[in-house]
């Protein structure tokens, strides 16, 4: 029960960090971008770029790798962030100003993550492939909750990063006007708020945010072509049940699936997991339809 | 090479069934179904449990007639289409999408796991299909079954235009382009999206039964969400709000699917295949990109389109 | 509009028209065709790698020891996406454009069920896969004989691992196995022969494929205070769950199935965290034909040669060539009949390789019966179109993976009347 | 209106819409200068809103040109438009509900670099129930202190021209006077003001100058006092009373 929890708490943090990505394009770019997922594993691969020239280091502490492997995750975080930024450019902002519909933009995002995903198996392969070779023993945290110290680490980190960008938001005046823009884009416009450079950034810190997330899944522990996509249901589960466009709602969200996940199997058959982040959805949508953290449009 | 052609235009058929399904669902009447793929398998095993022949260790397997398969598959979609449309319904947008492909999710996972009347993993064989002892090749039945698809098919296109221009299929129209038109039908307004989403589903059920009367095995596998993706590209493709558009979408969006990997075995040796393949897939997504990017409306899109912002 | 739809529906027939026109309608005529269907993306995609090299390594010797019928072959190998209708789909198109006799294919049970159903048997050609081993597919007659496997059933391997956990005296098991036919067979199977030869199932743990952590699983698995874990599944998904398992706490008494005995799956988790565990595999006892196999594809490839269906898909197209070559035409009916010639108690012993090959050839030619031995070893199909072969013990040691020992034929005769009366 | 020296906003010939090739706005010509406020009337589909938003750089001008204090900016992208001087307050969902009074005021200075704190005392001063208001969102409040509220925010951004899309639309009639009484004020501090307004007869008897349109064209211009006279516009564009 208490080691469902702690489960539970770290599968969320990584959900929550990807859906953060999730749910500013929904609430900005106003479409649910399934190309998102692909960003995950991009991350995670270019990571693993710079871990192949600077090693993932000796391991430091009790954690199973060095300052590299950070270093090599900021990395990932800046190119994906621009990574993301040119799929819109390429994609998504023609698709924008020819006036195409929400749903064409879904669907234009579905094409470009089969392209993304399968760049990377011709580039990497399917092979299965590891930041570090080492592997931990969990130490007991709680009586009967048992985690990795690299997890706690990652569990701290996207904490932290959550942190980071909430204070960005509320205080930073470009924070603000990303979310007068998430609201209304016209008004925002008519308030000297340029709509591409808030897209722009908008992208940048969704596919940072995601390239981490990447990241940290890999390294527990290794990474294929579809670790972003075995993601992707989560990621929508958790953005929605927090409500598009909000901070709190995709972390809150992020963490209710990961719970629900893992706390779930010790009702049903794991059979049934798969369909655990939507039953939470539905129920929390019957009672509540705009979501945790929504505004009633 | 016709018999290929004749099997190629069956699945086209069978998926252009789906995707009218899905039309009169989102094209029509604005709902976001997400979960098509999920009506579809409880079309595909409703028939598969009735008509199969009968096995000791499965508690369906009834070996019943064909027709009563598919007649019964349409009843049981509809019914479950009222079902989940009675507590999705009222969810907006991108949320009735996400419910409905959480549906669509469980729906498989049942069918994966209630091995006593699925047959699990296993899947279900010897599924009934329409006079099959009468032909002795293969290429004689599926040619008796495009037959029977284009027929099938006709009639739902001819039937759906007739529901489209009857004051029903007007006030679908109504709401969808008009959210006071909804509000002030108030329940009525719900009333008539319901009966729009079982309709949709009633015909994505027929598809599932169809489609297993036609290959003769059923397993979860056959129900994964990437069909859902598939049926609203075709749709989107081909251009929403028009039937003859998801027609359209289904030849084109199978035919690339289809097409691609001849075009890759043909052009990169057997020891490259696997990258072949991944390029295959790159260029399924890059043509998926090209056509919206170039007809972001679909290839035939909706014509009265632009009604829509001139009171704005 | 009308106008724009009608061409687009004009020029889309004529795409697909124009890619499938390119195919020469040609049959019995050089070069010969071989079909095969695999899942080359998708989430079978990592094993299927090596199996799809497997194949091209069979056609390049059957090619190098004189094709079929003095032809040389053609494969042609398409990507199922491990998608059902798409791999029907590329079956459809291998027997009615390019007119294969027979064709190899494919892993995931939920494609290769209904291409049986809907290409295979009505079209009365020959199929041969490396790896579908769902039990009902041989057995309930669907396929009319047309189809063939050179993997032993689920049933063999484990009824095998069963012996083996008795013997290593292994109580309180619990079984994680992945939710497919694959996994839930082997759980019946290995069930039912536990209760026969000792041991006890405390708990069953399914998990369902690519999921991105397993920790649920193994918390629940653990949960049962099990002495020791037997772990049915695929590389990927195992090592996620292996090492969620160890880093828990769980005990280092693990038994796998065939499909971990790759590389892979030991650099994957880490030598030295496995150095207890043992597994099983079909078939492979040695000899200078597996041998042969091995090192020919190493020289190939670069790469060793474990890992799930490399060898059955080797013996897969090998049967294939060597019956077509026995058979009196390149029709569907009579390969089937043929493909139960190739190993006749009383014929000449013919091994793999390209050398091997052109001797079967000649003797084929010379009207003399032969006994083929593969790279699994003996090949020989049972009344529904199944191997029942030996069966092997593996370990790790030293970072590699050895054999620990064997269990010969007979002896697995004698294990399915135990298990069976 | 006839000074010698251009007009601050003048809109020449103007051809717009919401579609390419369906125009709203068909060749409308105004002129508004500093310290004035100006007000269009026409009935429903006139093409008024069409106008101001427009001139704001949300939709596409077709024909025609928009200069500002001599300067062209027809072309220009909305948040463009706003640095060049021009503040627009939208009919509906003038102010983000989501953010809270001092957030929004916050945005209203977007592209002012440099600290905000002198502005925002200032609007706070001008505007002094927002004051009490600062940390709520702005979705608490009524409907006087949202229009209020997406008036500050406009002036925030220190504009030469004020637009303002029917500001007194579902007020009380106190509130109104209120509103009309805060637009005087800021004409008299120098800012060139152009409404909207359906309540016609109250928006004139504030305003200089008035122009009628009808389906997107120029109909009658004047002196307001002159439009409030005029026995055509009283019956046909002020209503009964």
């Amino acid at each position: 029960m208490i080691q469902a929890l702690a489960d539970g708490i770290l599968t969320g943090a990584i959900i929550a960090l990807g859906a953060i990505g999730v749910t500013f394009t929904l609430g900005i770019m106003r479409f649910a971008n399934f190309a998102h997922s692909e960003l995950l594993t991009w991350g995670a691969y270019i990571a693993l770029v710079v871990v192949a020239f600077a090693g993932p280091g000796t391991p430091t502490g009790p954690l199973s790798f060095g300052w590299q492997l950070l270093a090599a995750a900021l990395v990932a975080a800046v190119l994906t962030g621009f990574a993301a930024w040119a799929v819109d450019v390429l994609v998504f902002r023609r698709l924008r100003r020819r006036g195409a519909l929400p749903l064409t933009m879904v669907f234009a995002a579905f094409g470009a993550a089969l392209v993304m995903r399968h760049l990377i198996v011709l580039i990497w392969g399917h092979e299965s492939r590891y930041y570090t070779r080492e592997l931990q023993l969990a130490v007991e945290l709680l009586p009967g909750a048992r985690m990795l110290p690299d997890q706690i680490f990652i569990l701290g980190l996207a904490l932290a990063a959550m942190i980071v960008l909430h204070a960005f938001l509320a205080w930073s005046r470009t924070g603000i006007a990303m979310r007068a823009m998430a609201e209304s884009p016209a008004l925002a416009q008519v308030c000297g708020v340029e709509v591409d450079a808030v897209v722009r950034l908008t992208w940048i810190i969704s596919g940072a945010l995601a390239a981490f997330a990447g990241v940290f899944t890999g390294l527990t522990p290794q990474l294929h072509p579809e670790i972003g996509f075995n993601l992707l249901l989560s990621l929508f589960a958790a953005a929605i049940l927090g409500g598009t466009g909000s901070l709190a709602g995709a972390v809150v969200g992020g963490f209710l699936v990961g719970l629900g996940e893992n706390l779930s199997l010790l009702v049903i058959s794991p059979g049934y997991k798969g369909a655990m982040p939507f039953l939470l959805l539905l129920v929390i949508l019957i009672v509540r339809p705009q979501g945790i953290f929504g505004d009633k449009a | 090479m016709i018999s290929y052609l004749v099997f190629f235009a069956c699945i086209v058929l069978i998926l252009s069934l789906l995707t009218l399904g899905l039309n009169l669902q989102w094209g029509f009447t604005g709902l976001f179904n997400a979960g098509v793929v999920g009506f579809y398998a409880i079309g595909a095993y409703t028939h598969a449990i009735l008509t199969a022949s009968p096995q000791p260790q499965y508690l369906g397997n009834f070996g019943l007639p064909w027709l009563v398969g598919v007649l019964a598959a349409m009843a049981a979609t509809a019914l479950a289409g009222w079902l989940i449309g009675l507590v999705t319904i009222r969810l907006r947008g991108d949320y009735l999408a996400i419910a409905t492909f959480g549906v669509a999710v469980s729906i498989q996972l049942v069918t994966l796991n209630w091995e006593p009347l699925t047959g699990g993993s296993q899947g279900l064989t010897r599924i009934g299909k329409p006079f099959a002892q009468l032909f002795e090749t293969p290429f004689g039945f599926n040619l008796w079954f495009l037959g029977l698809m284009i027929v099938i098919l006709g009639t739902t296109y001819w039937a759906l235009d007739r529901v489209l221009l009857s004051p029903w299929g007007r006030v679908l129209k109504a709401i969808r382009e008009d959210e006071t038109a909804a509000v002030a039908l108030g329940k009525s307004a719900r009333r008539f999206r319901l009966e729009a989403f079982v309709l949709g589903s009633t015909l994505m059920g027929l598809a599932g039964a169809l489609y297993v009367s036609f290959i003769g095995f059923v397993s979860p596998f056959d129900f994964l969400p990437i069909v859902t993706f598939q049926v609203w590209a075709m749709l989107i493709v081909g251009g929403s709000g028009n039937n003859r558009g998801a027609v359209l979408g289904a030849l084109v969006v199978w035919g690339i699917w289809a097409g691609s990997g001849v075009a890759v075995t043909k052009l990169v040796p057997p020891s490259r295949a696997a990258q072949g393949a991944a390029i295959q897939v790159i260029l399924i997504g890059l043509l998926l990109v090209l056509v919206l990017l170039f007809r972001p409306r679909g290839l035939i899109g909706e014509a009265a389109v632009v009604s829509r912002h001139v009171n704005d | 509009m009308e106008r724009r739809g009608r061409s687009a529906v004009v020029s889309a027939v004529a795409l697909v028209a124009g890619v499938l026109a390119a195919a020469p309608a040609a049959a019995q005529t050089c070069p010969v065709k071989i079909g095969g269907v695999l899942p080359l993306t998708g989430s079978m995609a990592p094993i299927t790698k090596k199996i799809a090299q497997a194949a091209e390594l069979a056609i390049e010797h059957v090619n190098a020891g004189g094709g079929v019928k003095g032809c040389p072959v053609q494969f042609i190998l398409r990507d199922d996406q491990g998608q059902p209708t798409v791999g029907v789909d590329a079956a459809k198109y291998l027997v009615e454009v390019e007119r294969v006799p027979a064709f190899t294919g494919t892993i995931s049970s939920g494609v290769t069920g209904p291409i049986i159903a809907s290409v295979t048997a009505p079209s009365k050609v020959v199929q041969i896969t490396c790896c579908s081993t769902a039990s009902p597919f041989t057995l309930d007659g669907r396929s009319g004989g047309y189809f063939f496997r050179t993997i032993p059933t689920s049933k063999t391997q484990a009824y095998a691992t069963a012996s083996e956990t008795a013997r290593r005296g292994m109580k309180k098991t619990v079984v994680v196995y992945i939710n497919t036919d694959f996994g839930t067979d082997m759980l019946r199977f290995y069930k039912a022969a536990v209760a026969k030869l000792g041991g006890e199932v405390i708990a069953e743990v399914p998990y369902n494929d690519n999921q991105p952590s397993y920790r649920a699983e193994v918390t629940k698995a653990l949960a049962a205070k099990p002495e020791s874990l037997l772990l049915i599944g695929f590389p990927k998904d195992a090592v996620t769950i292996v090492r969620e398992w160890l880093s828990l706490g769980g005990t280092k008494s693990i038994a796998l199935n065939n499909s971990m005995r790759t590389m892979d799956f030991v650099n994957g988790v880490g030598a030295k965290f496995v150095e207890d565990v043992f597994g099983m595999d079909n078939a492979q006892v040695a000899g200078p034909h597996v041998d042969a196999f091995n090192k020919a594809f190493e020289e190939k490839f670069q790469a060793d040669t474990k890992g799930p269906g490399v060898h059955t898909q080797y013996d897969a197209l090998m049967v294939m060539a060597l019956a077509m070559n026995i058979s009196k035409d390149l029709t569907g009916p009579s390969i089937k009949d043929a493909v139960r010639r190739v190993h006749v108690p009383n014929g000449t012993p013919v091994g793999t390789g390209p050398a091997e090959f052109k001797k079967a050839v000649e003797l084929i030619k010379a009207g003399k019966p032969i006994k083929y031995f593969g790279a699994t070893g003996p090949i020989e199909f049972d009344a529904n179109g199944d191997v029942t072969g030996p069966a092997l013990v593996w370990k790790i040691k030293d970072g590699q993976i050895v054999t620990d020992r064997s269990i010969t034929i007979e002896d697995m005769q004698t294990l399915f009347k135990r298990v069976e009366n | 209106m006839s000074h010698g020296v251009a007009p601050h906003l003048q809109v020449t010939d103007l051809v717009a819409g919401y579609v390419r090739g369906l125009p709203v706005v068909h060749g409308v010509s105004i002129e508004v200068d500093r310290r004035e406020i100006v007000t269009l009337i026409g009935p429903n589909g006139a093409g008024k809103s069409t106008l101001l938003k427009a001139i704001a750089g949300l939709i596409a001008s077709e024909k025609g040109r928009i200069r500002l204090g001599g300067r062209d900016v027809t072309a220009l992208p909305a948040h463009r438009v706003v640095s060049s001087g021009i503040g627009f307050v939208p009919q509906t969902g003038n102010v983000f509900t989501t953010l809270t009074v001092h957030e929004n005021l916050k945005v209203g200075a977007h592209l002012v670099r440099g600290s905000l704190n002198e502005r925002l005392e200032r609007a706070y001063a001008l505007f002094p129930p927002l004051a009490a208001r600062r940390p709520l969102r702005a979705r608490a409040l009524s409907g006087g202190e949202r229009q209020m509220l997406a008036i500050a925010r406009a002036v925030m951004a220190d504009p030469t021209l004020l637009m303002l899309d029917e500001p007194t639309a579902g007020l009380a009639p106190r509130v109104v006077e209120e509103v009309f009484r805060q637009l005087r004020g800021l004409a008299e501090a120098g800012i060139a003001v152009l409404m909207v307004e359906q309540n016609a007869r109250a928006a004139l008897g504030v305003s200089d100058r008035g122009y009628v349109l009808t389906e997107g064209k120029n109909r009658f211009a004047g002196p307001a006092r002159a439009l409030l006279d005029d026995s055509r516009v009283a019956a046909a564009f002020l209503g009964g009373r």
